[in-house]
């Protein structure tokens, strides 16, 4: 077991006792019965218009499944970066082509336009 | 046996205190952002609860506490309950690996008859966890605050808040990619991941100096992953009404205020630690600069609070992956060469 | 195939539809398929009202149609009746008194449209800075009239009171300076990029659409429409003036942003120049059948009797119907007053700038962004009184 | 008075202590219906600063407000989204009635608009004037504020209003 | 060109049998028309003498006359910036005229309050529903039988 984490445990707990109490607590002292008319969802005074669903177009998740793609990519970095020293030249030109590739990958996805909205 | 417990006892000791400092920064922060507002608008600001106003964030803490508590009878209720809950934690949590001072105690201390020596699992430093991959651990935990805004969003059954909801997620998609490559060339120049090694490699020169357009970069981010003007899409009045906290009332409401502020508290001071030398400073103990430091970059956020208008969420998502991502990237190669020709 | 789309609305409470504008809107996912509006609000059936009140007591009633230039409504109503009684001419100082408050009016709307258009983009500061401005317009007011948003002071024939002592001055002061004071918005503002990025390409109209959707005010400006009441068809001697109209280029946001703070230096200029020229004397037509007499003569007989008639039963139009149109902050305003003869119009109508210029939301909307539609509903300038009355 | 006396000083001390903060933070709807919200508007802004009583916080949703102001002409169409505003906001509140219009109609006595919004909302503090300055509108909080530190909450239970049959929303 | 004979050139364009008299007030013509070929006559003012520009368009209600209903059009023409008034009568029961919403889109909107306010039909608008008030209220109230105070609705929806 990493005994650094211990701490980081401690204070989670901590933090998500404090927080929970924090919510328990008000609606304790502040539980008062709903009317019916403040169960209704709040839109601007009205009933609200339409289903209640609501739907997210399939852009989203398009963008969505681009950013997990670079973001996975990006977090390679990292290894890198801290023994990037130690490596020299080499390790420099072998991340600048694993650049390149991330980019032109950027690049298609913009011109593909995959990132427009209107 | 002993030496654990101790571990255990000073660590609980660390979280209270920087939870409780915490918990006062957001309320002094609060008011600050009301004053100095009012400063930039040419007006008071509170002034009336206490001398010069400075209760009125107790003021509001203590009236939304005892205001009613509303739990909308909404399809997935134990979420709708749970969310401010998330927002409160995650954004309290990345402060666990910020080291917020040097040493705030002795190397080693004698109880018992016993010595016990405090270096060990760098308990005597101002930090409450020296994590290993400590930037790692803040860039993945303060990932998380997304969730509370979208379950908040997604479970209040209410459409407005929905949009919220799934703008959170959008914006984290743009800033999230820039944000961690800006970051990347500090990483490259201090050579370690360790959040103390970082602030104690900046003991001859900030890393600001050495990467400026990682800061610009990472306080853009920093603008958008706190949600403040000009990226605060999520809950921007004047299109949203209030956005995904629109069916929050009481202490949950107040959990989502709380994790905004305390989020920029975050952020400026993972700024401060990696860029602006962290606790370091002359003259002064190194707790009280850090806070000097991170109450600056604080403000700085209420300064552009009162200057920029709002960007459009679609701005705000192509400059993030077209202009902003290949800056970072390109921010990194350069770094790359400098580093390898010194 | 079930298509992903919300339907919203927005409003009446809204904090940015500027009053109690409803829109039913449906997105997809943040992009406006259709708008459509849903006005009426705040209708206060102030037409209907006005058809059992004497002509002067329907001043106060129209004051309030466009809240935000209560004087230029009564002025556009006071013109109408004027043109229906035939009253070509009033003392001079009356009428420059009149431009005066109208462009005070007219700065002081576009200070407010400022404000909140600035502040529905998200910029806070605007608004303080404008209404900062604003306040000094309302205290001229106070000091004159007792009132800050509605001075109610045009009456049928001229003014019921002359500028106070000072007045003068203090106005002139202030439109000396107002140019310098909007260097502070144009710093905020005008070369700001993000200002930039959210208003340019937004709501674009071209001429034939304006004409089509009978825009007027700026709004038609803002395409490089050349229209302009006061120069086209001058009241109040407004012919007599140097002044410019600005036109815009693209049609967009911004160039609307752009004409409307221009009209606020030229307003400047013509207060400035009516300053100049302002003699002193009458403020009334003594034809006192339809015209007050001065307050402190209102003792003895010969003054009191008209004075009484006037208020208790006001007085008598020719038949007939007159249409007279002004140019109001935010457009063509035109009162269309038809007259059977009586003590009362047999029938007023009120054609607002908001309603005709609100209805081509439903088009600009279209296919942009939630956010834009925040931003068209600010570039419209809409004033849900005058849309509704 | 039963629990005051058994409670004693903590009680008492708790209401007084809550009752101020709630004094000093009371949070408005963003709600402007005609002609008196520019003034109120003007009240927010510079020259006036209702900031100053921690007013500023504007809030667009009702569950986080705590004061109504009904600023300008209610009419017919508008009533059930007033009325449903109200009702959805969370106690405490407060009404406060601004100008005339929504007093008693005002001016407009027509068949649009509703002859005074006290038929129809617990109203707390009327604030005459068409419009009101916002003189006469800070005035009218501090009337709030007052009304606020005499409020017996921990000895008294809400009522909420009822609706009349037929507007019922 | 002064105002007569600006108002007889057009006069002599228009078809003779629609335009029933013209009246002129205050120095502003009013163009009485036949409401059948009022489309006709706008189409032609708006294409051939450039009135592109609808100011306005409301109705009178003259109540014990018949037909009651006038139907009012201001039309501007920015070239000559000249106005000028054209008037029909609506006719039946309920009135109808034709919509000239295909002429002009802001008619749109003026048309509905129309018919909103004054019970007007217009033949052909597309979208002809109440605009100021709510959908199921009773009577139109700028009718001169109309009380001004109402008739006590209230909104139940």
């Amino acid at each position: 077991m990493n005994v650094y984490y211990v701490p980081v445990l401690l204070y989670l707990i901590l933090i998500v006792l404090m927080m929970s109490a924090i919510v328990f607590l008000s609606s304790l002292i502040g539980k008062k019965p709903l009317t019916d008319i403040q169960k209704i969802p709040y839109e601007c005074g009205l009933d609200p218009a339409g289903p209640k669903e609501a739907y997210v177009p399939i852009k989203f998740y398009v963008i969505a499944m681009l950013f997990i793609v670079f973001d996975i990519e990006v977090v390679f970095f990292y290894p890198w970066l801290v023994v990037y020293r130690d490596l020299g030249v080499v390790g420099f030109v072998e991340m600048i082509i694993f650049f390149a590739i991330l980019l032109i990958g950027l690049f298609y996805v913009i011109k593909k336009g995959a990132l427009k909205w209107e | 046996m002993s030496d654990t417990l101790i571990f255990v006892i000073i660590s609980l000791i660390k979280s209270v205190v920087v939870v409780a400092l915490l918990l006062l920064g957001v309320a002094i922060g609060v008011y600050l952002e009301r004053r100095i507002l009012g400063f930039i608008h040419l007006r008071y600001g509170p002034n009336r609860c206490g001398p010069f106003g400075i209760l009125q964030t107790i003021a509001d803490g203590i009236k939304l506490f005892f205001k009613q508590d509303i739990t909308l009878p909404v399809t997935e209720r134990t979420l709708y309950v749970v969310a401010p809950i998330i927002a409160g934690v995650t954004a309290l949590f990345p402060f666990v690996a910020i080291p917020f001072a040097d040493k705030v105690l002795p190397d080693a201390i004698n109880l018992f008859g016993r010595t016990i020596d405090l270096t060990q699992y760098s308990m005597n430093r101002g930090v409450i966890a020296d994590l290993p991959g400590g930037i790692l651990f803040i860039l993945a935990v303060s990932s998380l605050s997304v969730y509370g805004v979208l379950l908040a969003g997604w479970t209040s059954d209410n459409k407005y808040s929905f949009l919220g909801g799934v703008r959170v997620t959008s914006q984290m998609l743009s800033y999230e990619l820039f944000l961690g490559v800006s970051i990347m060339g500090v990483l490259m120049v201090t050579g370690s991941i360790r959040m103390t090694e970082i602030v104690e490699a900046q003991k001859h020169m900030w890393n600001i100096v050495y990467q400026p357009v990682g800061f610009i970069l990472y306080m853009i981010a920093g603008f958008a992953e706190a949600c403040r003007t000009p990226f605060d899409l999520i809950e921007c009045e004047n299109e949203l009404g209030s956005g995904f906290n629109t069916e929050y009332s009481s202490m949950k409401f107040a959990l989502f205020y709380l994790a905004e502020y305390i989020h920029i508290i975050t952020i400026s001071a993972i700024a401060v630690t990696l860029f602006l030398g962290g606790w370091q400073g002359p003259w002064l103990p190194s707790g009280l600069w850090f806070i000097i430091k991170v109450a600056c970059l604080f403000v700085f956020f209420i300064w552009v609070r009162g200057t920029y208008p709002r960007v459009r969420f679609d701005q705000l998502m192509s400059l993030g992956w077209k202009y902003l991502f290949p800056i970072a990237m390109a921010n990194l190669i350069v770094t790359g060469v400098c580093v390898l020709i010194s | 195939m079930r298509k992903e789309i919300i339907k919203l609305n927005v409003g009446p409470q809204h904090p940015s539809t500027h009053g109690v504008l409803r829109l039913l809107v449906e997105l997809e996912g943040e992009v406006v398929v259709s708008c459509d509006p849903d006005i009426g609000y705040l209708h206060r059936g102030i037409e209907k009202l006005m058809e059992n009140r004497t002509y002067h007591r329907s001043i106060p009633l129209t004051e309030r149609v466009d809240y935000l230039a209560g004087a230029a409504n009564s002025l556009g109503y006071i013109l109408a009746v004027e043109r229906l009684l035939g009253i070509e001419e009033i003392p001079p100082r009356a009428r420059y008194i009149r431009v005066i408050v109208a462009e005070l009016t007219r700065i002081a709307s576009h200070l407010f449209w400022l404000a909140t258009h600035g502040h529905d983009l998200g910029a806070m500061t605007p608004l303080f800075y404008a209404l900062r401005d604003r306040e000094v317009i309302m205290d001229f007011f106070e000091k004159w009239a007792g009132k800050r948003l509605f001075p109610n002071m045009f009456r049928v024939g001229g003014v019921a009171k002359d500028f106070p002592d000072g007045m003068e001055q203090e106005i002139r002061k202030f439109a000396e300076e107002l140019p310098e004071k909007m260097k502070d918005y144009e710093t905020l503002l005008t070369k700001n990029p993000i200002w930039i990025n959210r208003t340019k390409g937004v709501g674009v109209l071209s001429i034939d659409e304006v004409l089509d959707w009978g825009l007027s005010g700026p709004m038609a400006r803002g395409s490089g429409l050349d229209f302009d009441i006061r120069k086209v068809d001058p009241y109040l001697g407004y012919d007599e003036f140097d002044f410019v109209v600005p036109l815009g280029k693209n049609g967009d946001t911004y160039d609307r942003y752009l004409i409307r703070l221009e009209e606020m230096r030229q307003s400047c200029r013509i207060i400035l120049q009516a300053l100049d020229r302002m003699p002193k004397g009458d403020i009334m037509i003594d034809d006192y059948k339809v015209a007050f007499p001065p307050k402190e003569k209102v003792v003895n007989g010969e003054y009191l009797i008209p004075h009484y008639l006037l208020v208790v039963k006001g007085f008598k139009t020719p038949k007939g119907e007159v249409f007279h149109h002004t140019e109001a902050p935010k457009g063509e305003l035109a009162f269309y007053i038809v007259s059977d003869g009586s003590e009362h119009p047999y029938r007023v109508k009120i054609r607002t700038p908001s309603f005709v210029n609100l209805q081509v939301i439903s088009k600009l909307a279209k296919g942009r962004l939630l956010s834009d539609l925040i931003a068209l509903i600010g570039t419209i300038d809409i004033v849900l009184a005058d849309v509704d009355r | 008075m039963g629990i005051e006396q058994s409670g004693g000083i903590l009680v008492t001390t708790l209401e007084k202590v809550v009752n101020w903060a709630r004094k000093y933070s009371v949070w408005p709807l963003t709600f402007g219906l005609a002609c008196c919200a520019i003034e109120m508007i003007c009240t927010a802004a510079a020259r006036f600063d209702i900031a100053r009583f921690g007013m500023e916080a504007y809030r667009p949703s009702p569950r986080q407000a705590d004061m109504m102001i009904v600023a300008g002409t209610v009419t017919k169409k508008m009533l059930p989204a007033v009325l449903r505003l109200y009702e959805q906001m969370v106690d405490p509140k407060w009404v406060m009635v601004m100008g005339s219009c929504a007093t008693s109609g005002g001016v407009f006595r027509s068949y649009a608009v509703v002859q005074g919004i006290d038929k129809y909302l617990p109203v707390d503090v009327y604030v005459p004037g068409c419009p009101p300055t916002p003189d006469a509108l800070l005035y009218g909080v501090t009337k709030i504020h007052e009304k606020i530190m005499q409020d017996k909450w921990l000895t008294k239970k809400y009522e909420h209003i009822k609706f009349p049959e037929k507007v019922k929303s | 060109m002064d105002i007569k004979k600006y108002t007889e050139k057009i006069l002599s364009a228009l078809p003779k049998e629609a335009v029933k008299s013209v009246q002129e007030f205050r120095g502003q013509v009013s163009l009485i028309v036949e409401s059948e070929r009022i489309i006709d006559v706008l189409k032609l003012l708006r294409d051939r003498f450039g009135f592109r520009y609808l100011i306005d368009l409301t109705a009178v209600d003259h109540l014990p006359n018949e037909p009651r209903f006038e139907v009012v059009y201001h039309l501007w023409c920015h070239a000559e910036k000249r106005l000028i008034r054209v008037k029909t009568f609506a006719k039946g029961e309920p009135p109808t005229i034709s919509s000239v919403v295909g002429l002009w889109s802001t008619a749109n909107w003026h048309e509905r309050e129309c018919y909103d306010m004054f019970g007007i039909i217009f033949d052909g608008h597309p979208d002809l529903r109440r605009i100021l008030l709510w959908e199921g209220f009773d009577g139109h109230p700028l009718r001169k039988d109309y009380p001004v105070e109402g008739r006590d609705e209230k909104r139940n929806n």
